[in-house]
């Protein structure tokens, strides 16, 4: 939640690589559970800053698949309950519009 | 071969015409208005692409058009779902390498 | 609570390139945001590094930053900031438009800028995709394009790393004085301590200020973009028209980000959110297939709006306070920011270290709204 | 600009019931719908939903679909398909994306009604072809006649899980396991025994380790979790399977109330984020409604009453109706809804551990809960279950119905009043009159497929059990099988004595066949003897 406020100072601890860390977890832009983890160690601390670094949740579903996992890891990571975690901002459009379409706008043609 | 002939409870599937398609230049069967990737599966066909990172296969995931994992290239538009595009009559469907035909990918190395 | 040199306040990308240049000095830095990192028009704009047609006063800053920052910066932060220098290309259709263009590389020229003007046919020779009416194109080749998103994450990050303090979720609501002299911030936790206060929150830094009886004029403009799925690769460069009806390029990833407006805009609602309008993205689709019609297939798959913080001349406030000791302002950047940053956070850390500027800085002094005000 | 007095935004049971209700008060109604045909999932549920007359009990899910669209149709609802709401602005301004084009609508009232998306669950290899959705499943095999494969392994064991994989075998494919990471099966137990008997096993406490295969799946590695859900070493199994379907929960859609600045929620109740909304489905935004699994997660029975509720309440929003027809209505409605959010499966109980009794202080069965079928000495102490020597008098009705679930078709179509729930609908059945007629109408009408027909008297040394069985081909009368018990082990060989189908019936035929008396209690599945020959 924007209302939450997060302490961000540099790890003191290295990156641990675990075992799973190679998985996928966005399908679309192909980002797995390490990259994930290794943003939340650099300093990515809500789905929007992960999403902007490493584009989880902006391929073509647009989050429809991924975005409570790379929630739970998010939250996993920083050690705070999922639901503190807020998900990324809705945008439209909500399907994929191709631009010829978005273009042949009715209500501008009658004007 | 994957169709269901007769079912318990729905019996026959109406189906469109039977209709001829190609995949990356083989001809290929399916019922026109059914799904792309419906007739694609009926033969077999599980990979519809390679993902552009890590070359991958995918294929049908979701099967309603919101993972976009089965996309393709038909008739030569890129990041096209089959799972909910209906097949018609000639259509030219590519398998998708990244997002570029088999070719074009090459071309790029 | 907490206690530290310098608190800025804005962890955009002035915000976060100020921190980063000060902590890389050892001056030991606080940054409040109220909402996230790169939350505000850091994460909103196009991405352009650009030179050409930009206000004659504020090219010195861009071109230092293009010539001596920019090409380095992915490799001093660490991050790949997809920074693709391969010029700006601005097309036209008609006499008047090649009017426009020809104007703006005479100015361009002037100031040392190497732009030149392109025939229809040199257009078509390094962008075979363009719409068979663009005529007249003017070319600058080293202006070029970053990725905003994860330029200002990469300042961020680089500065955590260095031992920033960032709090996010901390809105400031009002500076705080000792003495005559800034001696911190209020927020709705309690007060942070700092005998500099750097203000780099775009339209929020006026109620900031105004809490201190300190007023810049600033307006708000909103602006959208949107961004499509990946596309082979067509051209590399920042692309703009000469009726500048759209502006945007194709971005490492495939995809492409355009930016424009529908017109309708400043007749919007008044809200505190930017939020999306209806008819903005259809009118920059039209507006971008009357160049690319070739674009028609790509599909959109996110629209997003941003604030602009505009200033009555369009250029940035970057200066002391001169009658209040500490404070400094950097905002008012009128949408075109981005492409400045790094030169901007450096000379933000200049000011606060009271050295030597890399660059002058009068005509972005808070002293020149005085006898506005 | 195209105004309507009502907007709704997806043809599923929630949106069509909500655009009926609105309709038949006056309101002028259009609905939108992405997908080709409406319906929403309505049109993959081949199965008999549960509840009551007034939730469509023993219909299937399709056919009331078919109703539900005949019904807006019928009160003048427009609706439009193929039609993707890619937006909604301020002062209730939709952009809709219709074939070539974009069209701009405003609505006096919107309600969302679109619906849930599946969750997912990663492990190794499962972005391979071949892993799919369960909602994939049943799109491809129940709407466009393809099985997804040969062999199949289901993970996750509620009600979707189950439910998918018996509509996976009726499709024709094997399934060759159902896991579940939790200790208890999720869906409901009837749901379970169904493909318990048809052999299908049931792994609880176990998750997938990989997907294995390199173009698409050719096995999957399953092993055992422990409580804190970490592997138990040794305990991997590998499946010979070309699908994994997951049905792994689902999430509300709520992008829409998103996107018009709702204020949301997280409740984990609900499935996920979700708008918060008043009693009558209206979220923060004046004139923005809710009705279904975009609200949170139920099942089609609750999203229909959920769409009357906001159709009613815009109705009297907007002056269609007075305030005395409004509140009968909505209390109507609401009672419905608390019926079927009644029980043990109820949303705010679900997650609780400790299921152990029912409402009615009978002891669960565990091997239900974990493997999917009633044993026989579980079953003795449940009131649907007939003595002794009530069986030795004659034909009557075995109710194999252990757990409170809202549901009372039997009770219904029984002529002879045999079966007793009572008002509280999610009472176990009681078995009480001793004049069963045979007619099997309890055994086809039961959703859960969880009463038989058992005739010890049928001939010296063998008794008639009669089974609703909905498989193709349909075994004549006369010839043989086997025998399988609850667990799907074979007893030994059957003949089927009468087959009987009708058109009330809908698909459900009552199988009856001829065992060895002793069976007569355990044997709950005919297989045909062609099944298995390489069939």
């Amino acid at each position: 939640m924007k209302e939450c406020v997060i302490r961000r100072t540099a790890a003191k601890e290295p990156f641990m690589a675990k075992l799973e860390d190679s998985m996928i977890v966005c399908r679309c832009e192909e980002i797995t559970k390490g990259e994930i983890r290794q943003a939340v160690y650099d300093g990515m601390m809500t789905m929007n800053e992960v999403k902007r670094y490493l584009r989880t949740g902006m391929g073509l579903c647009q989050g429809q698949s991924c975005s409570r996992k790379v929630r739970d890891i998010i939250a996993e990571e920083m050690s705070v309950p999922r639901e503190t975690i807020e998900i990324s901002s809705a945008r439209n459009p909500i399907r994929p519009v191709p631009m010829s379409i978005y273009a042949n706008d009715k209500a501008c043609k009658r004007r | 071969m994957y169709r269901i002939e007769n079912h318990p409870i729905l019996h026959q599937f109406d189906k469109g015409q039977r209709v001829s398609f190609l995949l990356d230049g083989k001809e290929m069967e399916g019922f026109a208005g059914e799904p792309i990737a419906i007739a694609l599966r009926n033969s077999g066909v599980l990979v519809h692409r390679y993902t552009a990172k890590r070359a991958e296969p995918r294929g049908i995931f979701c099967a309603i058009g919101r993972c976009n994992d089965c996309v393709m290239i038909v008739d030569g538009t890129p990041n096209v779902r089959t799972c909910v595009t209906p097949l018609q009559a000639g259509m030219n469907v590519e398998t998708q390498y990244g997002i570029q035909s088999r070719g074009a990918a090459e071309n790029n190395d | 609570m907490s206690k530290a040199d310098v608190i800025i306040i804005g962890g955009g990308v002035i915000g976060c390139a100020a921190a980063y240049y000060l902590q890389k000095n050892g001056v030991q830095v606080l940054v409040l945001e109220k909402d996230e990192i790169g939350a505000g028009s850091s994460s909103r704009n196009g991405g352009g590094v650009r030179q050409s047609a930009r206000n004659i006063r504020e090219l010195p800053l861009a071109m230092y930053a293009v010539r001596n920052m920019w090409p380095v910066l992915g490799e001093e932060l660490g991050v790949d900031i997809e920074y693709c220098q391969q010029g700006n290309l601005r097309l036209g259709k008609t006499v008047e438009h090649e009017r426009i263009l020809q104007q703006l590389v005479a100015q361009g020229q002037a100031t040392g800028l190497d732009m030149v003007m392109l025939t229809a046919a040199q257009v078509r020779e390094i962008c075979p995709h363009i719409a068979e009416e663009v005529t007249t194109a003017s070319f600058c080749p080293t202006d070029g394009h970053a990725n905003p998103l994860i330029s200002t994450l990469a300042f961020y990050k680089k500065a955590r790393e260095m031992g920033t303090e960032f709090i996010t979720g901390e809105q400031v609501q009002a500076l705080t004085l000792r003495r005559g002299k800034i001696a911190g911030v209020l927020t709705a936790r309690g007060k942070y301590e700092a005998s500099t206060v750097i203000v780099a929150a775009a339209l929020n830094s006026r109620a900031i200020i105004n809490s201190i009886g300190v007023d810049i004029p600033l307006q708000s403009s909103l602006i959208e973009c949107l961004v499509t799925d990946a596309q082979p690769p067509m051209f590399p460069y920042m692309i703009g028209t000469a009726p500048a009806n759209f502006y945007g390029h194709q971005t490492s990833h495939g995809s492409f980000v355009f930016g424009g407006s529908s017109g309708l805009e400043p007749y919007g609602p008044n809200v505190e959110q930017p939020i999306s309008q209806p008819l903005t993205p259809p009118a920059i689709c039209r507006a971008v297939l009357g160049y690319f019609p070739i674009l028609g297939r790509a599909r959109v798959v996110r629209t997003w709006s941003g604030f602009l913080d505009k200033t009555p001349d369009l250029l940035p406030v970057i200066s002391k306070v001169t009658d209040i000791s500490g404070l400094i302002l950097a905002c008012g950047f009128s949408g075109h920011g981005f492409g400045i940053a790094p030169i901007v956070g450096k000379l933000l850390s200049e000011l606060v270290e009271e050295k030597t500027l890399t660059l002058p800085l009068d005509a972005f002094s808070f002293g020149r709204f005085k006898p506005f005000m | 600009m195209i105004r309507y007095e009502v907007i709704v935004i997806g043809a599923g049971p929630a949106g069509l019931s909500a655009a009926i209700e609105a309709a038949a008060h006056g309101l002028q109604v259009l609905v939108f719908d992405e997908n080709a045909k409406p319906g929403g999932q309505l049109f993959k549920q081949i199965h008999k939903f549960f509840g009551s007359k007034e939730h469509q009990a023993r219909e299937r899910g399709f056919r009331i679909g078919e109703k539900l669209l005949a019904e807006a149709l019928g009160l003048g609802v427009k609706v439009i398909l193929g039609a993707q709401v890619i937006g909604i602005f301020a002062h209730r301004q939709v952009t809709v994306m219709q074939g070539d084009h974009m069209e701009y609508y405003v609505g006096n009232s919107i309600i969302i009604a679109t619906g849930a998306t599946e969750n997912v669950i990663s492990f190794s290899g499962w972005t391979l072809p071949g892993v799919i959705g369960a909602g994939a499943a049943q799109t491809m095999m129940n709407i466009h006649g393809l099985r997804p494969g040969k062999k199949v392994l289901m993970v996750g064991s509620g009600n979707v899980g189950v439910v998918v994989g018996y509509q996976l075998i009726q499709a024709g494919c094997q399934i060759a396991a159902v896991i579940d990471g939790a200790p208890h099966i999720g869906g409901y137990g009837v749901h379970a025994a169904k493909i318990a008997r048809m052999g299908v096993p049931f792994y609880l406490s176990h998750t997938i380790l990989q997907a294995h295969g390199t173009k698409s799946v050719s096995g999957a590695t399953i092993v055992e979790v422990d409580s804190f859900w970490q592997p138990v070493p040794g305990s991997e199994k590998n499946l010979d399977v070309d699908v994994i379907c997951l049905a792994v929960g689902l999430s509300p859609l709520a992008e829409l109330p998103r996107l018009a600045g709702c204020r949301m929620q997280d409740n984990p109740l609900k499935g996920g984020l979700v708008p918060v909304c008043n009693q009558y489905n209206e979220t923060t935004v004046k004139d923005i409604y809710m009705a279904g699994d975009a609200a949170g997660i139920e099942e089609a029975s609750s999203a229909m009453i959920q769409g009357r509720i906001t159709g009613n309440a815009i109705a009297h929003q907007h002056g269609y109706i007075e305030n005395t027809e409004f509140d009968q209505c909505h209390t109507k409605y609401q009672g419905a809804l608390n019926q079927l959010r009644a029980g043990m499966f109820k949303r705010d109980s679900r997650k609780e551990t400790g299921l152990r009794y029912t409402q009615e202080g009978y002891t669960l069965s565990k091997t239900l809960l974990t493997k999917g079928f009633l044993s026989t000495s579980e079953l003795s102490v449940f009131p649907g279950i007939p003595t002794e020597v009530r069986r030795r008098q004659g034909v009557t009705p075995i109710i194999e119905c252990t757990q409170n679930i809202p549901c009372n078709p039997c009770q219904d179509v029984c002529p002879k009043g045999c079966i007793k729930i009572g008002d509280k609908i999610t009472n176990l059945p009681v078995m009480s009159a001793s004049s069963c007629l045979g007619c099997g109408l309890c055994v086809a009408s039961c959703p859960g497929q969880a009463i038989f027909l058992v005739d010890e008297t049928y001939e010296d040394q063998f008794a008639a059990v009669t089974i609703p069985y909905e498989l193709v081909p349909l075994p004549g009368e006369g010839s043989k099988g086997v025998a399988c018990d609850r667990a799907g082990i074979p007893l030994g060989e059957a003949e089927v004595i009468h087959i009987r189908t009708t058109a009330y019936n809908d698909g459900t035929a009552l199988l009856t066949m001829k065992v060895p008396i002793e069976w007569a209690m355990e044997a709950r599945f005919f297989k045909p003897d062609h099944i298995g020959e390489g069939g």
